[in-house]
């Protein structure tokens, strides 16, 4: 441990630490360009330069351990003229584009100038001027933005294990970029833009979509695989324009994959269901569910409620598998309950400092798998999809529920099977939809509320984003509706409540607390 | 507070018999009267519809976009106006231009003209003053939509006015 | 033929009036019906070539009295509730019996045949020998209907006023 | 043959009067057309603007536009109003100012074919008692109005109204007594006849201020400026007729006109002579409303010449192009007018057709009536944009403590004056 004094506060810090560390773990902010948590100091933008005393010269705050006894100062006027000089070298060729740039509002150069800066430049020169470059199927590179801070290539070498980045040429002509200039084949190539302080790579995906400050951000949860990776949701008017990766150490530290970044696309996609659809008609949901309900209602009074197949699914999250459990065993007293699971993936979960590729990204593609096995089985005999599709081809069921799941994707084939009564639940316009004899909409998992288990049995909260799109709903909603127009005497008003239940229910939750959920998740016990 | 006291000037005979008065008040509207009518050019008023009162030069009217030369939009849709405007009557929507020099044009830029308060703060806030208020000020329509402006309508009728820029 | 449509007519509407008056229940349409009534009552006059008595009619009762008698019943403006039902079953019958009474004495004493009444003549009702009258042979009760008027005057004056000077 | 009982009702004298009402009425009525419109573009001259000059020839067309406009918006009847009585208000306010106009005489006696007419629809030998008669109805229209409405703004304003025509009514009553003495005579077709001759027989040379409190009491009557308390806008709304709209509301405007007009025309029948032209038999001869009727008609060519020339040329800043279709038809009829006059001046027509002569002659009063009229309709309009609106207490303390005063006092000094045969 080390004592040293910032600004005039007496701080802790542990040895090892770099000043700058010490600083901004206090809620000092030193300001920096080329210092990134996860990678390798490098030193080169002198943006942390600082005020040691008895050091005659300045030095960058990211680069100098800390020291007992230590007395900086971060906003003498001496480092103040220090970083005016900095920023007036790296704005000698940085184009004043930043109505045009993506990374203003977010862009630290513009906020150091905006706060350092002096309004006019004295170089009189020509800025050097590159074209735009595709870098690929995510990336355009903007040289002229560059700020040489090499950020982007250390993530690439360090951090994702793909060497793709260096820098060329030399002195007021260098740039960073790939070799012979080839598209950057990383799944992780989108961090790059996060990576980057300035707006010299942006991403093709949100180009020109939105502004930073005009949207709104929303901590919740990328489902895309069973890492339950945490994302900041950026929306505006009602639409999810990206999706960034929310820092948590114990998931996906700073690191979001490509694939889970685009999920997004299938929120936004045109195919969404927004109005029930009764063999391709539209009605109302609420006339829908009723008739849906009356249907299953006949079939319970007539003794047939085990002829009911239900299929849950581990792409909802646990509050809607809970309901549709309940639904199942309660209300319809049927014991065909089956659910959709991913793949398993033997790899170990927890965070390292491998590369990228070789843990991040999890091949159970459906994010709550394991959740899924603890709140539906519950110590029950394992209910298989495909041999409630069987019994359902057998006739042995007669009707059969499918809770956002399309069948077609899970049997491979474009045929449903046919029984008297198929009910399902769809955030697209799937097979299963169109080919159910009533379906409903249901909401994506960016608007929606609820709770993700993900494959290590960390439980994290999800946060509805955005409106889901005409009258969709979760499918707890949609189990709550049909079960309370069954005559059950269910009264779910919020997502916080079915949570409660699975807390007192579920073995293994008791801990869950929906409302104080920590940022980083709930552990539970795998039963 | 304070009692203000008003002291009328006090009235003479003559005053108080208010005959005498009214007639005097009665020859002055006569006169205008009288001037109204044989020296018509000499009324302070405009008649509207077809004479038009000059404008101030700083009069805030319709706003207009100016193009560049060859007709394209000046606007890069940095979305500055849309984020400062008071009422919230500006949506903007970007793409990627044609041209790599340009970089980013607005694919719709729409105002609100209902919502519009006329405050001329977009036109403050435009890095590069391609949004200008004209002295375009007959703004009734017949319907609600024919007052959303599109890009079309606000890069129309360049030269008809030079409004504040 | 043009006199017996108007005498049937002013006759018939006098008396549905009259009859009005007493039968509505909200008082200012019985005051309205009053005033029509007295209008009626100056049209017969009027019939009867006693003109000045007619415009007298209107002028005073019509026009003077009963706008005094309709500013009170305003400034009262009494609801429906507090009008209350009419229950004076003693009294409605009291004056059944009182208005056949009447009718069987004026039938008994008509019997069908004109009165002998004096011819009219030239000056009759004009406005000079009714003036001649007042001032001349009844002077007396003129001026002691005054002196009442005006005792009546000052009695509501001291009743109204606390202080009088 | 014509039936007895259709001959019996043509004859009759009741269908004559039938007749002439609804003629008298019909005018008056296409009279508050140009009333509004002058009382519009007076109102504009006053206060330097144009006023409405779009449609019609000098904007006249506007009145009709604003008749049709009232009489096609709403007709709102307010919550809790008594429906009944909000009816039939604005009724009596608008008959109760038709009624008036029965008894006023619009010409001298005349011959037609051996009888002798009046332009005069009722013939009574108490007319001024009929009108004072009349006039005091007028306000059972603002009190029955105001209360029926259910506003307590109405109320106030139709108890206000309703005090001061109270008030008012006085004073004009007493006004015309001391008139009456003057002339001895209480119909006013006589009275305008006592008025013939020199300028010092009329009424306002005699009775000067039994004019002013006529005039005074007339405006009050009328709720005009400065006595328009009842519409004190910012006090009460708009007074009694606040609830009122579309036609109703059209009929109380409509009885206000028609009330200044027949205070105009009174004032000029008791004051100003009526249909005379002061020494007109000194100037023009023993009949000289006959002599005189081709000068009127060529100066009535004359006006619609000028007017001819003034619309049809382009105006200044009213980007407006002249009318020339109505300066054609004025020119036209300019130029019978003319060929007609001189066609009279050739012709001894006095001897020759005596009935056209007899009409020219009945014109010639109808005219001069009318242009005297028009300048006291005119003086309403005037005062309304001249003076400002009195204070209630000023309005009573005139009415009682000045108006009745003064009228009593006139009566006395007129009846002294009359006894000792000053007047």
């Amino acid at each position: 441990m080390a004592k040293l004094t910032i600004d005039g506060r007496e701080i802790e810090a542990q040895d090892g630490q770099s000043v700058l560390q010490a600083a901004l773990e206090c809620g000092i902010h030193i300001p920096h360009l080329c210092y990134h948590p996860a990678l390798k100091v490098v030193g080169s933008c002198r943006m942390c330069l600082i005020e040691i005393e008895k050091v005659p010269k300045l030095q960058v705050a990211c680069g100098t351990p800390v020291r007992d006894g230590m007395v900086v100062s971060t906003q003498s006027e001496r480092v103040r003229k220090a970083r005016r000089g900095v920023l007036e070298f790296l704005s000698i060729n940085h184009p004043l584009d930043c109505p045009v740039c993506d990374q203003a509002g977010e862009c630290k150069l513009q906020d150091y100038c905006f706060e350092y800066g002096q309004a006019e430049s004295r170089y009189q020169e020509d800025k050097r001027r590159f074209p735009e470059q595709d870098l690929g199927s995510t990336l355009v590179r903007d040289m002229n933005r560059c700020i040489h801070c090499t950020r982007c290539i250390r993530f690439l070498r360090d951090v994702a294990g793909a060497e793709a980045f260096t820098l060329y040429e030399r002195g007021n002509r260098t740039q960073v970029g790939t070799y012979l200039e080839t598209p950057v084949e990383t799944p992780f190539s989108m961090n790059l833009v996060d990576a980057c302080p300035v707006g010299a790579l942006t991403s093709k995906h949100f180009r020109f979509k939105g502004r930073s400050w005009l949207m709104e951000k929303t901590r919740t949860l990328c489902a895309g695989c069973s890492r339950g990776c945490n994302v900041y949701a950026w929306s505006q008017k009602g639409r999810v324009l990206r999706l960034t990766p929310a820092e948590n150490e114990w998931v996906n530290r700073f690191w979001l994959c490509d694939y889970g970044r685009l999920t997004v696309n299938d929120v936004n996609a045109d195919d969404r269901l927004g109005d029930a659809l009764r063999l391709g008609d539209c009605v109302d949901p609420e006339a829908a569910l009723d008739q849906a309900a009356a249907k299953l209602k006949a079939y319970v009074d007539a003794g047939a409620g085990d002829k009911i197949g239900v299929v849950a699914s581990a792409r909802l999250t646990n509050e809607d598998n809970y309901l549709i459990r309940k639904l199942a065993r309660e209300v319809l007293g049927t014991r065909h309950l089956a659910f959709v699971e991913g793949k398993e993936d033997d790899r170990p979960f927890e965070p390292s400092d491998r590369p990228l590729t070789e843990w991040f990204i999890r091949e159970d593609k459906m994010p709550i798998t394991w959740g899924a096995r603890d709140i539906i089985l519950s110590g029950e005999p394992a209910g298989d999809v495909l041999g409630l599709i069987a019994k359902a081809r057998r006739g042995e069921l007669k009707a059969l529920l499918v809770f956002g799941e399309d069948l077609t994707r899970v049997t491979g084939e474009d045929r449903v099977v046919e029984v008297e009564f198929l009910f399902a639940t769809g955030t697209h316009k799937t097979r299963t939809v169109e080919l159910a004899h009533i379906a409903v909409p249901e909401a994506t998992y960016l608007e929606k509320g609820g709770t993700f288990t993900n494959e290590e049995g960390r439980v994290q909260r999800l946060r509805p984003v955005v409106a889901p799109p005409g009258r969709a709903r979760s499918a707890w909603q949609t189990a709550r509706e049909l079960a309370g127009r069954m005559g059950a005497g269910w009264s779910y008003r919020a997502t916080a409540e079915v949570t409660a239940e699975i807390a007192a229910k579920v073995p293994g939750y008791q801990e869950v607390d929906f409302i104080e959920m920590p940022e980083e998740g709930q552990m539970v016990e795998h039963a | 507070m304070g009692v203000k006291q008003i002291h009328r000037p006090p009235q003479n005979a003559w005053e108080r018999l208010y005959v005498f008065e009214i007639a005097r008040g009665l020859g002055i509207t006569l006169k205008h009267a009288l001037l109204s009518w044989f020296k018509p050019g000499h009324m302070p008023t405009y008649e509207y519809p077809e004479v038009k009162r000059p404008l101030a030069e700083r009069f805030r009217g319709r706003h207009r976009i100016r193009k560049r030369e060859d007709g394209s939009p000046l606007c890069v849709a940095c979305y500055c106006c849309q984020t400062v405007c008071p009422p919230q009557c500006i949506d903007i929507t970007a793409e990627e231009s044609d041209d790599p020099a340009v970089m980013k044009r607005p694919r719709e830029f729409k105002i609100n003209l209902l919502r519009c308060i006329f405050c001329g703060m977009c036109v403050e806030a435009c890095p590069r003053d391609a949004i200008y208020m004209s002295h375009d000020y007959e703004l009734a329509d017949r319907t609600r939509e024919q007052l959303q402006l599109g890009l079309d309508d606000l890069l129309e009728n360049q030269d008809n006015d030079e409004g504040e820029g | 033929m043009w006199e017996a449509i108007f005498f049937w007519g002013f006759g018939g509407l006098a008396a549905a009036l009259a009859v009005l008056v007493i039968a509505m229940k909200n008082p200012i349409h019985s005051a309205v019906a009053l005033i029509g009534n007295m209008f009626c009552l100056a049209a017969l006059f009027a019939l009867l070539d006693a003109h000045f008595l007619a415009a007298i009619q209107v002028l005073v009762y019509a026009g003077a009295i009963m706008v005094l008698f309709m500013f009170v019943i305003m400034l009262l403006n009494l609801k429906a509730e507090e009008l209350g039902r009419s229950r004076r079953t003693l009294a409605k019958g009291l004056g059944l019996v009182l208005l056949a009474w009447v009718a069987v004495r004026f039938l008994a004493e008509f019997k069908g045949e004109a009165l002998a009444l004096p011819a009219v003549t030239e000056d009759y009702g004009t406005i000079e020998s009714i003036g001649r009258l007042i001032f001349g042979p009844q002077i007396l009760p003129f001026e002691v209907a005054s002196v009442l008027l005006l005792a009546a005057i000052l009695g509501a004056v001291t009743i109204a006023k606390k202080r009088l000077w | 043959m014509i039936p007895e009982w259709v001959q019996d009702i043509l004859t009759s004298k009741w269908t004559w009067a039938a007749l002439a009402l609804v003629v008298a009425y019909v005018l008056t009525l296409v009279g508050i057309v140009v009333y509004t419109w002058l009382e519009r573009r007076g109102a504009a001259f006053i206060q330097r603007r144009p006023g409405p000059n779009r449609r019609g020839p000098y904007g006249i067309v506007q009145a009709v536009a604003d008749a049709v406009k009232l009489a096609t918006k709403e007709d709102v009847v307010p919550a809790g109003a008594n429906k009944w009585l909000h009816a039939v208000a604005p009724m009596i306010g608008m008959t109760v100012a038709l009624t008036i106009i029965a008894v006023i005489p619009f010409s001298g006696d005349f011959e037609l074919f051996g009888q002798t007419f009046r332009l005069q629809i009722a013939d009574m030998n108490f007319g001024f008692i009929f009108i004072l008669a009349i006039s005091s109805l007028a306000v059972y229209g603002v009190a029955l109005g105001g209360w029926s409405s259910n506003n307590k703004y109405s109320l106030l304003g139709s108890l206000r109204s309703g005090a001061q025509m109270i008030s008012y009514e006085i004073s004009l009553g007493l006004s015309l007594v001391g008139v009456l003495l003057i002339y001895n005579t209480v119909k006013l077709d006589e009275m305008v006849i006592a008025q013939t001759g020199a300028i010092w027989h009329w009424g306002v040379v005699q009775a000067p201020m039994a004019f002013l409190i006529f005039l005074t009491s007339s405006y009050a009557e009328a709720n005009r400026v400065p006595f328009d308390l009842v519409e004190a806008d910012s006090e009460l709304v708009a007074g009694f007729h606040t609830e009122y709209s579309s036609l109703r509301f059209g009929l109380f405007y409509m009885g206000e006109y028609v009330h200044m007009a027949v205070s105009a025309i009174l004032t000029v029948i008791l004051f100003f002579g009526g249909w005379h032209i002061p020494w007109a038999e000194e100037i023009f001869g023993s009949a000289p409303y006959v002599t005189l009727f081709p000068w009127l008609l060529f100066g009535a060519a004359l006006v619609c010449l000028v007017i001819a020339w003034d619309t049809s040329r382009p105006r200044r800043r009213v980007h407006t192009r002249g009318n020339l279709l109505l300066a054609f038809l004025l020119v036209c009829v300019a130029g019978s007018a003319a060929a007609l006059g001189g066609l009279y001046l050739a012709g001894d027509v006095q001897t020759e057709i005596p009935w056209l002569a007899s009409i020219c002659g009945m014109l010639t009063q109808v005219i001069v009536l009318v242009l005297k009229f028009a300048f006291f309709f005119w003086l309403f309009i005037w005062v309304r944009w001249t003076l400002p609106r009195f204070r209630y207490d000023q309005l009573m303390k005139l009415g009682w403590k000045v108006m009745l005063p003064l009228a009593l006092l006139n009566i006395g000094v007129t009846g002294v004056l009359v006894l000792l045969g000053v007047l």
